[in-house]
C-alpha cells in the first residue's frame, strides 16, 4: 500500500490492526476519548466492534415489514380485483375464493418482503458506494482490522497516538 | 489474485485455518481453469446441446415425441421438475434455516448449497414451460394485462406454481448474491486489471465498514427469516400440484410436509454429490470437513426416516381410509405394472441410507458419495412413481395403463436439465468463491486470539 | 421514531384498504348478475385521413368522390370504389352483402348481382367507351369467371362471428368493418382479430362474454 | 335441386388451419357468379339421399356447407332407419372424399397406368362390346353389388342390348341359407321382414343383427325399443351362438352351443315347444312337424349341442310363452356347412311359435332376392376360365378381394380381354383391370333402390363430384350410344333421366326433397311347405383336425366385407366386442390360451392345412374353447393408403367348394390350429381393464328385482345416522357454491341421459362424432399409445360372474357391461380450477367449456378428471404441413366449418356439439322464435339407433331429458366424488333367468 500523500492538513487518520484485541482496545479507547466519526473495518463481522459503537437498531426490519405488508395487499387485491375483471367460474368454486388466494398473498409477501429488505440495507449502508472510501485498505478484506477516525487536527493526532499504543501496525494518513 | 502459495498438503487438513489462509484458499479457487474444468465444461454444454435438440424436436413435432401415454399425461418431465424444485430446497435449508438456528458448521457449505439452489430452480424452472403442449405460449400463465382482458386463474394450483417458483428463483438468487457481496469485495481487493473492476462493480463498492456489516447483518437475519417460509412453501405448493388433484395416490393432506422433508432429503444427496468432488478437486479439505459431511449425512439420516414415515403413512391411509379406489391405486402402486419403481424408490430412500447410523460409514467420504447418489436416483422415482403410477390407475378402469416408459428424447431432456445444471455450478465456481469467505472468517477465531477460544 | 411510525402506518393503510378492496369486491360479485350494464355506445372509427374520401361535395349524379391523396389497402381485381357505391350512391351495404341478414359470413356479391346494374350503367366517357373498371367487370361475367377478390377482413378459425346477429341488432356495419362508404379502396379499419376489442362492445352493452359464445 | 355450378366462399372451407394466429399469406373471396337460391354461405343445405354402404338401403341426409358434404344424417321420414345412422352410414363421407380415389380414368399399358380421355374410354369399351356380342351371346359380364330400382333394370337392358344375360349382383353376405330356408320352408326364395320392435322375446342363433345382419340400424332401433327397460316392460334376448359379438353382448343370456349345432338347438327348442303344448300350430302342419322334431328330444339335443336339457325346455317355455316372440338366424360368421338347416329350423321354431305374419313377415320381394348366389360366381369364374367372357365389367363390388382366393377369380379374370372396373376406389378389382373408369361415389351419384318392397328410396348427388369421375349409368348411356345401341328412351342421357323418366319435374323435385316414396307395401299370408323335409339334419363336417379350433370369420361391424378398410373412422374405430383397432386379430377363450401358451398380443400364424395367416391373439371370453374367430376385412393388397398391407382376411384359409345347401359359401368351414410365431405386436386397443373392480360405472338391474318395483340398491353401505346429518349439514353449506357451476335458472342447462338398457355399443356415436367435431385419425402406432382422440367411446366390462377382480370370465354366464364415456359436463368440474388460463370453465349454460385457442397443454385438466374423457393433441393433426395431417388431401374437405381444427399442444374433448347449440341458439333468435326441446341434438345422439341418448334443457320440467332424469334408474358414475356431472346414466336391466 502507497502512502499517501503528505498533507499539510490531514482529516483523518486509519489505523491497521493485525489483532482484533489491540483494534478492540483502540476503539474503546478512542470512544472513551470521544471519538464520534468512527469507522471500523473487519473482514468479517464481529460482534464485538458492535457492542463497543453501541449502534441503534438497524432500521432494515422497518423495511422488510413494510414490504411484506405492501406485498401481502398486492397480492390479495391482485387476484381479487383480476378474478372480478371476468367473471368465469371454474369447478363450481366462488369467483373470489380466498383460500386459493392465500397463497398468492402469500408469496407476494415474500418477495416484496425480501426486495424490500435488500432495498433497505442498501439505502442504510449507503450502497453502492462509487468513490473510495478514504482510509480504506484491501487488507481489511483479508485479514486486517482498520480504524479511521476523522477530526480536526488535534484530534487526528491524538487518535494516531491511541492507535499506536493499542497496538496498531501501521497508521497511515487519510 | 494471491500470490502464489504453498501447496496445500493432501489428506488430513491442518489445524484451524488464519484469516489469510482462508482468503487465499478460496480465492485461490477462482485461478484461471484448467485442462480438467474445460473438458468438463465440453462435455456438459454437448450434453445441453443434445438436451435442446430434443426440446427442438418436441417443439416441431408436439409433445406427441415423447411416450406420454394417456392417461399418464405427465411423466418425466413434471417428475423431473419436481425433483430439481426439491434439490433446490437444502440449499436454502442450509443458509437460511440453519443460520436462524445458528448452527455454526453451514459456513463452510452454505455457499455451495445456496449455488446450488439457485441453479436447480433455474434448472427446475425450465421444466414446466418444456412440457407445455404449447410451450411458445407459456406467459399466458403470468396474470398480465393483455389486449384480451384475460388474467390467470389464481385458482389453479399451477397459477401458485408460478408465483412460487418465480419468487423462489428471486428471493434465492436474492440471498445468494446477498451473501457473496462482501466476498466479492475480498476478491476484488485481491484481483487486478478488469477482473477488480468487474468485481469492484458486482460488490457495489462494499468495504467491511462496520456501518454495512450493521444493515447488512439485519438484512441477511431477515432474508433468512423471510427465506425460511417460502422455502416451505415452495415444496408445500409443489405438493398441491398434485395434492389438489382429485387423483388417487395424489389427494393426500400429507403431501405438503412429506414433499418438503423429500425434498430437504434429496437437497443434502445432492449437496454432498457436489461438494465431494468440489472438495477433492479445489483441495477444500481443510474448510469442508469430514464434520461438516458427517452433519450432512446425520440430515440425510432425518429426512430419510422422516420420508419413510410419509410412505408407511401414505400406505396405512390408503388402507385406513376404506376407500377401495384409494386402496387399488396403492396396492398397484406396490404391485402393479411400475412395482419396480416403487421398490427401487424405498430401497434408495429408506433403506440405503439406513447406512448412516454407523459413524464410520457417515464419516467415509467415498461411501457417503455413493449413498448420495442412491438418494438422488431415489428420489428422482419417488417423483416417478407419485407422478406416474397414481395416473396410470386413477377411477376409470377401462383406462388403465401401465406401457408408460421415459423414451430417448424425455431422456434426453432429463440429461439436458442435469448438463444445464453443471453449466451453471461450473461457471459459478469459476467467477465466485464457492466457500463463504467472510462467514468461515467469522466463524473462525479472530487474529490474534488464534490460540484462545475457537469460533463457536 | 417518527420514520418508523409513519412506515407502520403506511403498511396497515395499504392492507386495510386490500381488504376493504375484498370487501367491496366480494359484495359487488353479488350483485353484478342483477344490475343491467349500462347500454353504451360505441364511437364510430374514424372517417378522415390517409385512404379516406371526402363526401362532403359528392351529389348522386354528381362528380365523384376525389381520390384521397394516398390509397390503402390492397388492389383489388377491379378497382370497386365503395365511396362512390356506398357513399356517393347510397348503396346500402346489404343491397350486396345480403347474406350477413342471414347467415354466419356476409357474402360476396355474386358476379351477376354486379351485372344488375352494370349492363346498364357504364359511365361511359364522352367517347362513349366504358369505364375500363366496368369493362373488367363485363369481362369476368362474359368469360364466367368469379373475381378472385382480395380479402381484407378475417376472423381467425377459431373464433366464430355470427354476422345475422350483429346486422339484425342493428349495429352499423362501419363499427366493425370502418367507414366503408368513403373508402376508395377498402382497407382494415380494425383489427378485427383483436379479442379484447370484441369483448369490450359486448361488455359495454351487457352482452354476454361467454367464450363459447365465439370459440368453440 | 339442380346443383348449379357452385364456387367455394374460400376462407369458409379454410377449417384446416389450426386455433392460431391469422395467417400471412394473403386470402382471395371467390364470389359465386350467380346467386344460388338453396345455397347461402353459412348456412347449410340438406340433400336427402339413400345410404349405399351396405345393401340395407337407409335414407340419409346429407348437410352440405358451400357445396361441400360435411356430415351425414339419417332421414328421420325413411322407413329403414327413421333418422338414424350406423358408423358405416356416417363414414360414407370418407368413402367420397378419400385421398386415394381414382381421380381420372385410366387404362393399363403393361403394368403402368396411364390417363385416357373419357371419350376414348368410351370408344374402346363401346368397339370391345359390339364385338363380343357380335361374337356370340353372353359374352359380357357385368358385375354390381347389391342394386335394386331403375339403374338395376337399366344394366340389364344395357347387357341385353349386347346379348348378354350375364349379371351378377354380387355380395360376399348374400344371405343365400335364409333365402333358401323360405324358399324350403314356405316356397319364397326370399327374406322376410323381421320386426323386431314388437317381439316380445328374441332368440339369435348365430345373427348378428346389430352389426352386419341385413339391416342393423332398422333392426338396432327395433331391438332397443322392445329390448330396452320401460315402465316395468322389456323383450328378453338371448343369443344362441359359439361366440358371442357385440349382438351378443346385448343378451340378457348367452346360450353357447358346439359349432354347427345351432340348427339342431333351435329344433330341440321347437320340439320343447310341442311337447309343452305352447305350440301355435294346428291340423296336418302339427302333425308333420312333430314327427319331424320327434327325433330332437332334449336329451339328443343337449348331448350334440353341449348345452343342458333344463336350459333347452326353459328355453322352449320361454319363448313359447313371449307374445309375439322372434328367432333369427343366418349371420354370416355362423354360415357353415348346414346353414339352410339352422335357418329352415330357426323358421319352424317361429313358425310354431306363431311368429310367421307377426314379427316375420313376407312382402312381395325383398331387395336381397335378386342378390346373386355365390354359384353364380362361380360360374362366371369357370366361364372366364373357359374363355367364355370377352368383357367384363365391375361397378361397385370388389370380389377380388372378397372371394376366398381358392376361387379362383383373380385367375380367371385375367383371362377376360377386356376388363372394366367401374370403381371409386382403387380396390383389388380394378388393380386387375384394364380400364378403371372412376364411378361417382353414392353421395356424387344418381339412383334410386328398393329396400324394402314399395319403398322407393332415391339416391342423388349431394355434390359437384370432387374428381373426374362419371357415374357408371352414365357412361354406359354414352357407351351404347357410341354402339349404336338404343338402351333409354329418347332423351335419356344421363341417369337422372331415367330416373326422373316419365315424371313432371315438379314432382321429381318434390320426391327427391323427401328422399324417396316410402309406401311399404303390405305383407303376405305364407303357408308352410314340406320341401324342407328333405333334408338330411347332418351336423356340418369341418375341415382340418379333429382337435383343432373352429374358426369363425366374423364380418366386422366398421369394414363389413373389407369395403370399409380405406376409411380412417372405420378402421380406428374400435371393434365393439375387442376394441381393437387397425388390426386382424384371433379371438381365443381364457383357458384356451393359456393351453397354447399364448397372450394377448403374441403374433401366431393361423392355419388349415397349407393355408395360414398371421395374425394377433387377443384373450377374449366370448368364444367357445374350441372355437377362435378372426374379423373379415382387412388383407387388403389394393385399397388405398389406409388399407392396403394391413393385417390379413381369414377369407385366405377357405375352400372355395366348401358351401352349404343353398349354394352359400362356408364361413365357417375349417378347423385351424395356432402357432406362435415368436413375435408380439401391441394390441391396438382402447381396452384399459376389462373389468370394472366394483366401481359402478356401467351398472345394471335384475329386472325381476325393478319390475317388482324394487329400487336399484345402493352401491355402497346404508349412511348411520351421523353420517346423514354430517353429509347433509356439508351439503346445506356448500349448496350456494354448488348453483355456482349451475348458473341462474333463466339459462338453459344442456344435460344428457343415456339409457343403457337401450345402448346396444354398436358405436355410431363414435364415428358420428368424428364426423362432426374433426376429430383426427391418428393411426395404429398412436392407439397402441392409448392416444386415440374418439371424444366418446364404449366402454366394454365383463361383470356378472364369480371370478376375481383382475380375471376375465371363463364360463357363458358373464353380463356385458357397455356404457358410452364422454365428457360429463360436471357442474363441479374437477378439470376446471386447475387450468391455469381458464381455457377450461364452466359456462353459463351448464357446459363444461373448452377454449381450445386459449390452452397451452398444461394437460393437469387430463389428470384431474376421474373419467379420463379428455384427449391431447400429441401431434400437429390439424396443420397441412405436419408430418401427422390427419386430413390429407380430399379429407380435409369433410372438415366441419362450425368447428375448430385443433392444433398441436392443446387440449379437447366433448363439447355437447356446442356448435350445433350455438347455431340453434342464433337462428332461434334472429327468427324471433325461442328453443324447443330437440331443437338441439348432439351428433352422438342424433344418430344412436338405438335412440339411448336424450339431449336437452334441464332446467325446463318439461323437457325429455329432464324427465329420463328423475327415472328410477338414473344415477351418476362416480357420484361420490361430488363432480355433479350433467350427464345421467340409466341401468341396464338384465333379465337373466328364468322370464
Amino acid at each position: 500500500m502507497a502512502t499517501p500523500p503528505v498533507a499539510s492538513m490531514r482529516s483523518g487518520v486509519a489505523g491497521v490492526f493485525g489483532n482484533l484485541d489491540a483494534a478492540l482496545l483502540a476503539l474503546r479507547e478512542l470512544k472513551a476519548h470521544g471519538y464520534a466519526n468512527l469507522t471500523v473495518y473487519s473482514p468479517a463481522p464481529r460482534h464485538e466492534f458492535d457492542d463497543l459503537l453501541a449502534k441503534k437498531e438497524s432500521p432494515v426490519r422497518l423495511f422488510t415489514l413494510v414490504g411484506g405488508l405492501t406485498g401481502c395487499a398486492l397480492g390479495f387485491a391482485y387476484a381479487i380485483s383480476t378474478s372480478l375483471d371476468w367473471e368465469l367460474i371454474t369447478g363450481g368454486k366462488p369467483i373470489v375464493s380466498l383460500p386459493p388466494f392465500v397463497i398468492i398473498g402469500f408469496e407476494c409477501t415474500i418477495l416484496f418482503g425480501a426486495l424490500i429488505t435488500v432495498a433497505g440495507m442498501f439505502l442504510n449502508a449507503r450502497l453502492p458506494k462509487l468513490r473510495k472510501a478514504a482510509g480504506y485498505d484491501p487488507r481489511f478484506s483479508n485479514d486486517k482490522f482498520g480504524i479511521v477516525a476523522f477530526g480536526g487536527p488535534a484530534q487526528v493526532a491524538a487518535a494516531e497516538e491511541i492507535m499506536r499504543a493499542a497496538g496498531a501496525e501501521e497508521v497511515n494518513d487519510v | 489474485m494471491a500470490a502464489a502459495a504453498p501447496p496445500m498438503p493432501r489428506g488430513a487438513p491442518a489445524g484451524e485455518p488464519t484469516y489469510g489462509d482462508v482468503n487465499r484458499d478460496i480465492i485461490k479457487t477462482l485461478a484461471p481453469p484448467g485442462k480438467r474444468w474445460f473438458l468438463g465444461m465440453a462435455i456438459v454444454l454437448s450434453g445441453l446441446a443434445f438436451g435442446a435438440f430434443c426440446w427442438a424436436l418436441q417443439l416441431r413435432a408436439g409433445i406427441g415425441v415423447t411416450n406420454y401415454m394417456p392417461p399418464i399425461f405427465w411423466g418425466t418431465y413434471i417428475t423431473t421438475f419436481v425433483f430439481w424444485v426439491g434439490i433446490a430446497h437444502s440449499g436454502t435449508l442450509i443458509s437460511a434455516i440453519l443460520f436462524l438456528f445458528r448452527s455454526g458448521w453451514r459456513s463452510a457449505v452454505y455457499r455451495a448449497s445456496e449455488a446450488m439452489t439457485v441453479f436447480a430452480v433455474m434448472t427446475a424452472g425450465l421444466f414446466p414451460v418444456l412440457h407445455l403442449g404449447r410451450a411458445w405460449f407459456a406467459y399466458w400463465v403470468f396474470p398480465y394485462p393483455n389486449v384480451r382482458g384475460l388474467w390467470a386463474n389464481f385458482k389453479s394450483p399451477l397459477v401458485w406454481d408460478v408465483f412460487a417458483i418465480s419468487t423462489y428463483l428471486t428471493v434465492s438468487a436474492t440471498f445468494l448474491f446477498m451473501g457473496l457481496i462482501p466476498d466479492i469485495a475480498a476478491v476484488r481487493d485481491q484481483a487486478t486489471g478488469w477482473r477488480r473492476r468487474v468485481y469492484g462493480i458486482l460488490s457495489f463498492g462494499w468495504r467491511n465498514s462496520d456501518r454495512e456489516w450493521h444493515h447488512f447483518m439485519r438484512m441477511y437475519l431477515f432474508l433468512a427469516a423471510l427465506s425460511t417460509p417460502l422455502v416451505l412453501s415452495v415444496h408445500s405448493v409443489v405438493s398441491w400440484d398434485f395434492a389438489m388433484g382429485i387423483v388417487p395416490g395424489w389427494h393426500a393432506t400429507i403431501f405438503a410436509p412429506y414433499f418438503v422433508a423429500g425434498a430437504i432429503f434429496s437437497g443434502c444427496g445432492m449437496v454432498i454429490t457436489i461438494l465431494v468432488p468440489l472438495r477433492k478437486l479445489f483441495q477444500l479439505e481443510r474448510y469442508l470437513r469430514v464434520r461438516h459431511f458427517e452433519n450432512l449425512a446425520k440430515l440425510c439420516l432425518l429426512t430419510s426416516m422422516i420420508v419413510s414415515y410419509a410412505y408407511i403413512t401414505e400406505y396405512f391411509v390408503a388402507w385406513y381410509s376404506g376407500n377401495p379406489i384409494e386402496r387399488a391405486s396403492f396396492y398397484n402402486r406396490a404391485f402393479g405394472g411400475y412395482w419396480w419403481a416403487s421398490w427401487i424408490m424405498i430401497t434408495c430412500n429408506a433403506f440405503v441410507p439406513q447406512l448412516l447410523w454407523f459413524k464410520k460409514i457417515r464419516t467415509s467420504i467415498p461411501t457417503l458419495f455413493v449413498i448420495s447418489l442412491f438418494i438422488n436416483i431415489g428420489m428422482w422415482f419417488e417423483r416417478f412413481v407419485i407422478i406416474v403410477t397414481s395416473l396410470s390407475h386413477e377411477f376409470e378402469p377401462w383406462q388403465w395403463t401401465s406401457a408408460y416408459r421415459p423414451n430417448w428424447i424425455e431422456l434426453g431432456i432429463l440429461l439436458g436439465s442435469f448438463c444445464w445444471f453443471s453449466m451453471w455450478f461450473l461457471l459459478f465456481v469459476k467467477f465466485f468463491p464457492s466457500v463463504a469467505i467472510s462467514e468461515v472468517k467469522e466463524a473462525l477465531p479472530p487474529p490474534g486470539r488464534e490460540h484462545g477460544r475457537g469460533g463457536h | 421514531m417518527k420514520r418508523t411510525t409513519a412506515l407502520i402506518a403506511g403498511g396497515t393503510l395499504l392492507l386495510g384498504a386490500a381488504l376493504a378492496g375484498v370487501a367491496i369486491a366480494r359484495g359487488q360479485g353479488d350483485q353484478q348478475t342483477a344490475a343491467p350494464a349500462p347500454r353504451w355506445s360505441y364511437p364510430l372509427p374514424p372517417a378522415r385521413g390517409t385512404g379516406y374520401s371526402s363526401l362532403d361535395t359528392a351529389q348522386p349524379g354528381g362528380p365523384w368522390p376525389v381520390l384521397p391523396g394516398r390509397l390503402r389497402g390492397p388492389e383489388q381485381p377491379i378497382f370497386y370504389r365503395h365511396d362512390i357505391h356506398a357513399g356517393q350512391y347510397r348503396i346500402p351495404c346489404l343491397y350486396c352483402h345480403n347474406n350477413a341478414a342471414n347467415s354466419w359470413t356476409a357474402n360476396i356479391p355474386t358476379v351477376s348481382t354486379c351485372m344488375g346494374c352494370h349492363l346498364v350503367i357504364s359511365a361511359a366517357d364522352t367517347a362513349g367507351n366504358p369505364n375500363p373498371e366496368i369493362a373488367k367487370l363485363r369481362d369476368f361475367a362474359a368469360r364466367g369467371e368469379p373475381i378472385r377478390w382480395v380479402r381484407i377482413n378475417k376472423i381467425a378459425e377459431h373464433a366464430h362471428f355470427p354476422h345475422m346477429r350483429h346486422v339484425n341488432a342493428g349495429l352499423a356495419c362501419q363499427l366493425c368493418h370502418g367507414n366503408v362508404q368513403q373508402m376508395p379502396r377498402v382497407f382494415a379499419a380494425q383489427n378485427v382479430n383483436q379479442m379484447g376489442w370484441c369483448t369490450n362492445c359486448h361488455m359495454r352493452r351487457g352482452i354476454t362474454r361467454d367464450c363459447t359464445t365465439c370459440h368453440f | 335441386m339442380r346443383r348449379r355450378r357452385f364456387l367455394q366462399v374460400a376462407g369458409v372451407a379454410g377449417a384446416g388451419v389450426a386455433a392460431g394466429c391469422g395467417t400471412g399469406t394473403p386470402d382471395h373471396l371467390l364470389p359465386y357468379l350467380v346467386p344460388s337460391d338453396d345455397l347461402v354461405p353459412g348456412i347449410p343445405t340438406w340433400y336427402a339421399s339413400t345410404c349405399r354402404e351396405c345393401p340395407a338401403g337407409c335414407g340419409i341426409l346429407v348437410k352440405a356447407r358451400e357445396g361441400r358434404a360435411i356430415k351425414v344424417e339419417g332421414n328421420p321420414h325413411h322407413p329403414v332407419n327413421r333418422g338414424r345412422l350406423c358408423a358405416r352410414g356416417q363414414a360414407a363421407l370418407q368413402g367420397l372424399y378419400d385421398p386415394d380415389r381414382v381421380t381420372q380414368p385410366r387404362k393399363r399399358e403393361g403394368n403402368v397406368w396411364k390417363p385416357i380421355t373419357w371419350d376414348d374410354a368410351e370408344t374402346e369399351i363401346a368397339t370391345a362390346l359390339g364385338a363380343a356380342a357380335s361374337a356370340g351371346a353372353d359374352r359380357v359380364a357385368f358385375v354390381t353389388g347389391a342394386e335394386s330400382g331403375t339403374l338395376d333394370r337399366f344394366y340389364d337392358v344395357f347387357l341385353g342390348a349386347f346379348r348378354s344375360t350375364r349379371r351378377l349382383r354380387y355380395e360376399a353376405f348374400a344371405f343365400e341359407p335364409l333365402r333358401e330356408a323360405s324358399r324350403l320352408t314356405f316356397g319364397l326364395a326370399t327374406v322376410p321382414r323381421y320386426d323386431f320392435a314388437s317381439a316380445r322375446y328374441v332368440l339369435s342363433f348365430g345373427a348378428d343383427f346389430l352389426e352386419t345382419w341385413l339391416s342393423p340400424t332398422e333392426f338396432g332401433r327395433g331391438f332397443a325399443s322392445t329390448h330396452g327397460y320401460r315402465d316395468g316392460r322389456m323383450a328378453k334376448f338371448v343369443a344362441v351362438e359359439p361366440r358371442r359379438g357385440m349382438t351378443g353382448f346385448n343378451a340378457d343370456e348367452w346360450v353357447a352351443p358346439k359349432p354347427g349345432t345351432e340348427g339342431m338347438l333351435a329344433l330341440g327348442i321347437a320340439s320343447s315347444l310341442m311337447r309343452q303344448g305352447k305350440a301355435r300350430v294346428a291340423g296336418v302342419d302339427a302333425d308333420r312337424l312333430r314327427a319331424i322334431l320327434a327325433r330332437f328330444d332334449p336329451g339328443t339335443v343337449a348331448e350334440a349341442t353341449e348345452v343342458e336339457e333344463a336350459v333347452i325346455e326353459r328355453l322352449a317355455r320361454e319363448f313359447g310363452d313371449a307374445q309375439p316372440s322372434l328367432a333369427v338366424a343366418g349371420g354370416v360368421a355362423h354360415q357353415h356347412r348346414a346353414a339352410t338347416q339352422t335357418a329352415v329350423a330357426v323358421n319352424l321354431l317361429n313358425y310354431i311359435a306363431g311368429n310367421v305374419g307377426r314379427t316375420v313377415r313376407f312382402l312381395s320381394s325383398s331387395p336381397w332376392e335378386r342378390v346373386s348366389r355365390y354359384a353364380d360366381m362361380r360360374s362366371l369364374v369357370a366361364a372366364m376360365n373357359e374363355g367364355g367372357v370377352d368383357v367384363a365389367l365391375v361397378h361397385g363390388t370388389n370380389p377380388a378381394f372378397t372371394l376366398p382366393a381358392t376361387a379362383g377369380f383373380v385367375e380367371a379374370f385375367a383371362k377376360v380381354r377386356l376388363k372394366v372396373a367401374f370403381a371409386s376406389h382403387p380396390d383389388e378389382t380394378a388393380e386387375l383391370a384394364d380400364l378403371v373408369l372412376p364411378d361417382h361415389t353414392p353421395l356424387e351419384q344418381w339412383g334410386d333402390i328398393e329396400p324394402i318392397a314399395g319403398v322407393r328410396s332415391l339416391v342423388q348427388p349431394v355434390m359437384m363430384p370432387v374428381h373426374d369421375t362419371k357415374q357408371t349409368a352414365d357412361v354406359l348411356l354414352s357407351v351404347a350410344q357410341k354402339a349404336g345401341k338404343s338402351v333409354a328412351p329418347a332423351g335419356v342421357a344421363t341417369a337422372r333421366d331415367l330416373l326422373a323418366a316419365g315424371r313432371p319435374e315438379r314432382d321429381f323435385d318434390r320426391l327427391l326433397q323427401a328422399g324417396g316414396e316410402f309406401a311399404e307395401a303390405a305383407p303376405r299370408a305364407v303357408r308352410l311347405t314340406t320341401d324342407f323335409a328333405r333334408l338330411g339334419w347332418a351336423l356340418p363336417a369341418f375341415d382340418g383336425p379333429a382337435d383343432g379350433l373352429v374358426l369363425l370369420a366374423v364380418p366386422h361391424v366398421g369394414l363389413y366385407d373389407g369395403r370399409g378398410a380405406n376409411k380412417g373412422w372405420l378402421q380406428e374405430l374400435p371393434d365393439p366386442t375387442t376394441k381393437i383397432t387397425w388390426q386382424t386379430w384371433v379371438e381365443v377363450h381364457p383357458e384356451t390360451a393359456t393351453r397354447l401358451g399364448v397372450r394377448s398380443g403374441d403374433l401366431v400364424t393361423v392355419s388349415a392345412g397349407e393355408r395360414q395367416v398371421e395374425a394377433v391373439v387377443c384373450v377374449f371370453p366370448g368364444v367357445r374353447r374350441d372355437v377362435v374367430a378372426m374379423p373379415i376385412g382387412q388383407g387388403h393388397t389394393a385399397y388405398g393408403r389406409l388399407a392396403r398391407g394391413r393385417g390379413a382376411s381369414p377369407l385366405a384359409l377357405f375352400a372355395a367348394d366348401a358351401t352349404d345347401p343353398s349354394g352359400a359359401l362356408a364361413f365357417c368351414q375349417t378347423r385351424v390350429t395356432l402357432t406362435r410365431t415368436g413375435g408380439r405386436r401391441p394390441l391396438a386397443t382402447t381396452e384399459g381393464s376389462p373389468r370394472q373392480h366394483d366401481r359402478g360405472i356401467a351398472r345394471a338391474v335384475a329386472f325381476t328385482a325393478i319390475a317388482a318395483g324394487h329400487a336399484p340398491e345402493e352401491e355402497h353401505e346404508a349412511l348411520t345416522e351421523s353420517e346423514r346429518t354430517a353429509i347433509d349439514s356439508a351439503e346445506a353449506s356448500q349448496r350456494r357454491r354448488a348453483e355456482l357451476g349451475r348458473y341462474g335458472e333463466d339459462n338453459p342447462k344442456w344435460e344428457m341421459a343415456i339409457d343403457l338398457s337401450r345402448c346396444t355399443g354398436c358405436s355410431a356415436c363414435v364415428a358420428a362424432c368424428y364426423a362432426e367435431n374433426n376429430i383426427p385419425v391418428v393411426g395404429e402406432s398412436q392407439v397402441v399409445r392409448s392416444r386415440e382422440m374418439a371424444w366418446i367411446r364404449i366402454e366394454r366390462f365383463y361383470d356378472g360372474f364369480a371370478g376375481g377382480e383382475n380375471d376375465l370370465p371363463t364360463g357363458t354366464d358373464f353380463e356385458v357391461r357397455q356404457i358410452p364415456m364422454l365428457c360429463q359436463q360436471c357442474a363441479n368440474a374437477p378439470c376446471e380450477p386447475v387450468c391455469p388460463v381458464y381455457a377450461a370453465y364452466h359456462t353459463p349454460d351448464g357446459l363444461n367449456g373448452q377454449i381450445y385457442n386459449r390452452c397451452v397443454g398444461t394437460r393437469y385438466c387430463a389428470n384431474n378428471c376421474p373419467y379420463k374423457v379428455r384427449y391431447f393433441n400429441w401431434w400437429d393433426y390439424g396443420h397441412p404441413a405436419s408430418d401427422e395431417y390427419a386430413f390429407p388431401g380430399t379429407l380435409s374437405w369433410l372438415l366441419n366449418p362450425d368447428v375448430t381444427v385443433r392444433t398441436k399442444g392443446v387440449m379437447e374433448k366433448c363439447t355437447f356439439c356446442v356448435q350445433r347449440i350455438r347455431f340453434a341458439q342464433n337462428d332461434a333468435r334472429v327468427r324471433g322464435a325461442t328453443l324447443r326441446d330437440g331443437d338441439v341434438t348432439p351428433a352422438c345422439a342424433q344418430t344412436c339407433p338405438a335412440d339411448a341418448i336424450t339431449f336437452g334443457d334441464a332446467h325446463d320440467p318439461n323437457s325429455r331429458v329432464s324427465r329420463k332424469k328423475l327415472d328410477e334408474r338414473g344415477y351418476h358414475v362416480f357420484q361420490q366424488l361430488n363432480t355433479k356431472p350433467g350427464i345421467t346414466y340409466l341401468r341396464r336391466v338384465i333379465r337373466s333367468g328364468e322370464a
